[in-house]
């Protein structure tokens, strides 16, 4: 629509940005280290927020004008009502399990072969409700398990490599970087749900609100553009990434170096939306089925 | 007719206050659009579903954890409240760590108790006992430690048996203080319910508020808060009564029940 | 373990980590100001006067029994992720066990002391200033202390759960992030916070109770 | 009503101060009730010392809580001057029988004696001060204003209560066996202290005491309570002249004619029962 | 102990049972400190009533808390018979001035004078329920038992910390102004039931008074405190015959010679300072 180059119309727009502390984070941190928002004249401040249940408020609240959501937790909100608008993305699942960043792991001597042997048996997640346990619903099923005879207990990431040493769950399903020390410590790796049951599905979505993208298109339109040249630089440079990760999630160097990177990714379509969005109804995660037609807005 | 008109002056003085606010919430969120702040109506609604279709699956067993974790909370509170108020030699070198303990935020300590206790009704049940019993064993330890001097000095004299000291003296003169420590671990102790939920769980009052806030299911939240609400209420009823019985002495002894009406 | 002291030690020496030891102690001090400040009169008038306690308490037990921990996203959505979503939650949960000490330790009060104060014809706020608070103070002492550590606690959960900036950021981050020394880190520094207080209140303690039994030590 | 006190408090002997009509009181309600007092009547004038004696536990601690307003009375009135007394009036002042746990602990000897006249208007800081010491010394408590009450022994304690009452400059002054923890020396001193300050200040006094010589040495009137329910067995005049002194008066045929006469009227229903 | 503390207890008058050697005591360190007493040393013997007297505040109580070795002395040393006293030794027992703050408050009566029984060997449910009631009628008391103390007049309340002690049968009874609060005639009484019982049980008794009468009437030997810090100013031997006898005794010459003689005593510090 409008100019792209807008850096030369004068004031410039301030915007919060509400994130989580995780890899698919970094486009945001990288459009700020490269300058890409105040080229187009933005003067953005990133604020973290570990828990979802912080983030989607801060938009409600006026806060924050855009918020880097899970697709789940983006779809749920909107289901129950919050006039939330997907504008971008920035990673997408893989199709390839070797390049998913999220796994499911058993015991080394466990008697877990494949998924299927999981019927009965209990798996920690990350989060009950969310995207993790959806996934992981679907991937079970598409194993050849029966996701309702399994029974899923949420555990904090940096507890569940215990809880399956200690036998307190027969599986756990974590993702980077947690996955590495699961692998170091001899934990087998049975699957990957996120390329078997929604692959090229957006991971993060870049929201905002209905209402601010009513009163200030304009400047939607550059933030949603610079995070578009950021993910693009992300999927180029992966080492700008590794080397960004540590400065904003306390995740340790060593670690940023070598853990699995996501597919980055900017396209937002309502078809990689909707994956979610059927998956979702299929499995009683929302009542209402979500307008995916409508959440998703073309800004660009 | 006395007796009556006596008791439904007293329950009048109880519930004006609560009716009124009740009214007021009921008037001011009437119509209420706002996702967060859904009419009362809603949640009242909500709240009796919750109690008609979830009360074995999702109350009951908080209850369970909840009474078990209190009980433990009290009993262990008292106990090591007394030695610790009795034995200062044990107290000054322990508190350091006691301290260290209590404030280590719930957070911290549920991968803990995950990692001793496993995932289940042990877990919950130990996170709440350990976080209720803080009010409990410092106000026995304060308690026992304000034990009049000169009663204490009746008890030293006529050599004392120390099961008869500690039962009927050192715990009687505390108990002022350890009930009022009681009544804000019983709070406390429902409060933890949720803290308990927070993770490895797939039930109980605190999973389905917490849940139910995830999803945005904003009645069923406050539903379920109402209903922690009403259940420390109850709790506290079910207290005061205790309290009532076991403080008599006290309440005599402090002039509260007669001449005075200021 | 000593890879989590190393840690610590580390940290000490970071000024990012000053700045979230400031904001933390900030909504937790001035939360605990504000329960104190209000919950010393609130809990005398509720010990002095047998009419407000027996119309009160059946809010006031539902209201303490209401979870902060809860309720973070609403504060959230009120206040944003902000030093007064802190001091908001803080205040309200630890206001309820300090008031309610206050209360116990004023209805505590000897009878004697009562009928003193009634046939000098005290002012009330006299008689609240050198016969109720005095009087109430070891009730109120242990109220303190049970507030401010719960105070610290929800400072602390306030800042994993609601986002605002502090120690507790910093640990949920540390948390998600996969550090696990640096999560252990924060941990016993806050267990250390804990500890730090406890040692203030009791010298402090000692130093305002020294006529009461459990400091006087009648004896020698 | 503290000016109104002071001026009829000038109107002289013969105006009844304080007065009990027919005061009952029970304690408990139901089965656990128990009457200690039954129909009491009397009254006390302007400027007169009157002491009560009678039976432990007849009710004098009870008779006094009621005619200070602390306690209401189950039947009777209790009337200051004109005024029907409900609350604790002004210008009265109570020296408890439980004398330490009337004590602040957490103030000094000085701090409580002076908290009652935190009230008065136009007393200065120091003239606060200055009182509270005078009063301290009246008692033969001089230096020990600084210290705890847990740090005095028990005679002084009460002593303290006493002066506290004392500084208040009442113009009635109740005390419930002020004198029972004082050695014998100490007790003659506050005797006459009692007869001097009554005369300074023109105070009303009623005094509930065991000590019937000291009933006899200090009162215009001598009140004997007995029976149960407790009532008035006879009020004893005590026309002693003033001044009054610890070894003169007592040795008069008329003081020990006094004496024995209360002795016998407590001793009488012990010896009947 | 306790075994030879009975057998040492049959060996009749003449041993001494009690005793204080050069028994000092210091409040306070430092700058704060202030001796309180110095240098005391006087013998009680086995089956004898010893009275202390001497001014409020002279050190009574802190004495009698030495003896009972409820409170370290700062000098010298309390033997009970072979012992050295640090604790409070079996088959002693002690009545304090601050009667009201001893008993328990959640406690009936009953319950309060059955506590110290509760350890007895071989006393059945019955038998120390019993040994309660006798005690609390002994000292008229009969049918208070279900009470509560805070129900009770000061002067009962005190009545009830002597019927707690009498029911504990001791071999030592350390009393500190037992019959402050009872009135004339309970006095007598009380009085007249301290030598019953000493003789009743061999009872060795250690009473602290303020009233000389009362000392002399009940005492073998009264014992003067005077001076800062605090000693021995004498030791008045009462060679009056038992039994004694309210009404005969107090009027002979010799007791009214004695107690004149105490009376001196007492008054002399104050004359002289
Ligand atoms: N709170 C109470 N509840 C029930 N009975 C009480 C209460 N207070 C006092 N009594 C009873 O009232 C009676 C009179 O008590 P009170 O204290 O007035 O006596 P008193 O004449 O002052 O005795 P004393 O000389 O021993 O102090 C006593 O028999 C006592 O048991
Ligand atoms: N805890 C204490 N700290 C400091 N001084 C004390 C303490 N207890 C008592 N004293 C002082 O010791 C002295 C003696 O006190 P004590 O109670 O033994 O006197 P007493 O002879 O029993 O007097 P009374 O006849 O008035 O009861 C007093 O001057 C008192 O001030
Ligand atoms: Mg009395
Ligand atoms: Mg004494």
């Amino acid at each position: 629509a409008s100019t792209s180059n807008s850096a030369d119309a004068g004031e410039t727009r301030k915007i919060n940005v509400t994130v989580a502390p995780v890899v698919d984070t970094s486009p945001v941190y990288l459009a700020q280290q490269q300058g890409l928002f105040k080229k187009k004249n933005l003067e953005v401040t990133i604020s973290v927020a570990p828990t979802a249940g912080a983030r989607i408020p801060a938009l409600v609240s006026g806060a924050a004008q855009f918020g880097l959501v899970g697709s789940a937790d983006v779809l749920q909100a909107a289901s129950a009502g919050i006039p939330l608008r997907a504008v971008g993305t920035t990673s997408v699942t893989t199709k390839d399990p070797a390049r998913d960043t999220g796994k499911v792991f058993v015991a080394a001597d466990s008697d877990v072969k494949d998924p299927a042997d999981l019927n009965g048996r209990a798996v920690a997640v990350g989060g009950l409700g969310g995207g993790g346990e959806l996934s992981l619903r679907a991937a079970l099923d598409e194993a050849g398990a029966d996701s309702s005879k399994v029974k899923f207990l949420e555990v904090p990431f940096d507890s569940m490599l215990n809880s399956l040493e200690t036998g307190q769950v027969d599986a756990i399903s974590t993702v980077a970087p947690f996955t590495d020390a699961a692998k170091a410590s001899g934990a087998r790796e049975i699957m990957s749900p996120g390329a078997l049951a929604v692959p090229g599905a957006t991971q993060q979505i870049l929201v905002t609100t209905q209402d601010y993208l009513g009163k200030d298109p304009e400047a939607a339109k550059d933030f949603v553009d610079a995070m578009a040249e950021a993910t693009e630089y992300a999927a180029e440079n992966p080492q700008a990434v590794r080397k960004i990760l540590p400065t904003f999630s306390k995740t340790p160097q060593k670690v940023a170096d070598t853990m699995q990177l996501p597919v980055f990714d900017p396209d937002l379509t309502v078809e990689r939306v909707r994956i979610w969005s059927d998956l979702m109804l299929r499995y009683g995660f929302v009542k209402k089925e979500v307008n995916v037609d409508e959440l998703v807005a073309e800004v660009r | 007719m006395n007796a009556v008109l006596a008791r439904s002056r007293t329950l009048l003085i109880e519930i004006w206050m609560p009716v009124l606010v009740f009214a007021l919430w009921w008037a001011a969120s009437a119509g209420s659009q706002s996702l967060y702040f859904p009419p009362l109506p809603r949640i009242v609604s909500q709240l009796g579903e919750l109690l008609a279709s979830r009360f074995a699956s999702d109350v009951l067993p908080s209850l369970q954890n909840f009474g078990l974790g209190l009980l433990i909370a009290v009993v262990l509170g008292i106990g090591l409240g007394m030695l610790l108020g009795l034995v200062p030699a044990l107290y000054r070198p322990l508190q350091p760590l006691l301290e260290f303990l209590r404030a280590i935020p719930g957070v911290a300590i549920l991968p803990v108790m995950l990692f001793i206790f496993g995932i289940g009704t042990e877990m919950k049940v130990a996170v709440i006992a350990f976080g209720a019993l803080w009010p409990v064993l410092l106000n026995t330890v304060d308690g026992v430690r304000s034990v009049d001097g000169l009663v204490r000095e009746v008890s030293r004299s006529y050599r004392l048996r120390l099961a008869d000291y500690l039962w009927r003296v050192v715990l009687p003169a505390a108990s002022p203080q350890i009930i009022s420590g009681i009544r804000i671990s019983v709070s406390l102790a429902v409060v933890l319910i949720v803290a308990s939920e927070y993770i490895a769980s797939t039930e109980g009052i605190g999973y389905v508020q917490l849940q139910s806030a995830r999803l945005f299911q904003m009645d069923l939240m406050w539903a379920a808060l109402l209903l922690l609400g009403v259940l420390g209420y109850l709790v506290n009823i079910l207290f005061r009564y205790v309290e009532h019985v076991v403080l008599r002495w006290h309440r005599g002894a402090r002039g509260n029940n007669q001449g005075g009406r200021s | 373990m000593s890879q989590t002291f190393a840690r610590l030690g580390q940290l000490l020496g970071e000024a990012g980590f000053w700045a979230a030891f400031g904001q933390t102690m900030a909504g937790w001090i001035l939360g605990v100001l504000i329960a104190v400040g209000l919950g010393l009169p609130v809990g005398m008038l509720l010990g002095r006067i047998g009419l407000l306690y027996r119309s009160s308490r059946l809010m006031v037990d539902f209201l303490r029994t209401i979870p902060s921990v809860a309720v973070i996203p609403l504060v959230t959505l009120l206040f944003g992720a902000t030093l007064e979503m802190k001091v908001m939650l803080v205040a309200f949960g630890s206001f309820w066990p300090f008031m309610l000490q206050v209360a116990y330790g004023v209805q505590d009060t000897d009878k004697v002391l009562v009928d003193t104060v009634r046939s000098f014809r005290l002012s009330t706020g006299r008689a609240a200033w050198y016969v109720f608070s005095p009087s109430a103070l070891p009730f109120a002492v242990t109220g303190l202390r049970i507030a401010a550590v719960t105070g610290l606690l929800l400072t602390i959960s306030s800042e994993i759960l609601g986002s605002a900036p502090g120690l507790g950021l910093e640990l949920a981050l540390a948390q998600t992030g996969g550090d696990l020394s640096l999560t252990y880190a924060y941990i016993v520094f806050i267990g250390l916070l804990g500890v730090a207080l406890n040692l203030v209140l009791n010298a402090s303690s000692r130093r305002v109770l020294f006529w009461h039994a459990s400091v006087r030590g009648d004896a020698a | 009503m503290t000016e109104s006190t002071i001026q009829t408090q000038q109107a002289g002997l013969g105006t009844p101060v304080l007065s009990a009509n027919g005061l009952a009181k029970t304690y408990g309600t139901g089965q656990a009730a128990r009457q200690v007092l039954g129909d009491i009547s009397f009254e006390v004038y302007d400027g007169e010392t009157v002491c009560i004696v009678g039976p432990s536990g007849a009710g004098k601690t009870t008779l006094l809580r009621c005619l200070s307003g602390l306690m209401p009375a189950s039947g009777g009135t209790v009337r200051l001057r004109d005024e029907t007394v409900t609350e604790p009036p002004a210008g009265l002042a109570v020296v408890f029988q439980d004398y330490s746990r009337s004590l602040m602990p957490w103030m000094t000897v000085r701090a409580n004696v002076e908290l009652p006249l935190r009230g008065t208007p136009g007393l200065s800081k120091a003239g606060r001060r200055e009182r509270a010491l005078t009063a301290l010394a009246s008692v033969g408590l001089d230096g020990c204003g600084h210290q705890y009450p847990w740090q005095l022994s028990g005679g002084m304690q009460q002593r303290v209560a006493i002066a506290r009452a004392l500084a208040y400059e009442p113009a009635v002054l109740l005390m419930d066996e002020p004198f029972a923890s004082v050695d014998a020396q100490t007790r003659a001193d506050l005797e006459d202290l009692t007869h001097t300050i009554k005369e300074r200040y023109n105070m009303t006094i009623l005094l509930v005491t065991h000590d019937i010589e000291e009933s006899v040495y200090l009162a215009d009137r001598v009140i004997v309570l007995s029976g149960t329910p407790t009532s008035v067995s006879e009020i004893v005049p005590v026309d002693l002249p003033y001044p009054r002194d610890q070894v003169h008066t007592k040795s008069t045929p008329a003081f020990a004619a006094l004496r024995t006469h209360v002795m016998g009227l407590i001793r009488k229903p012990e010896e009947t029962a």
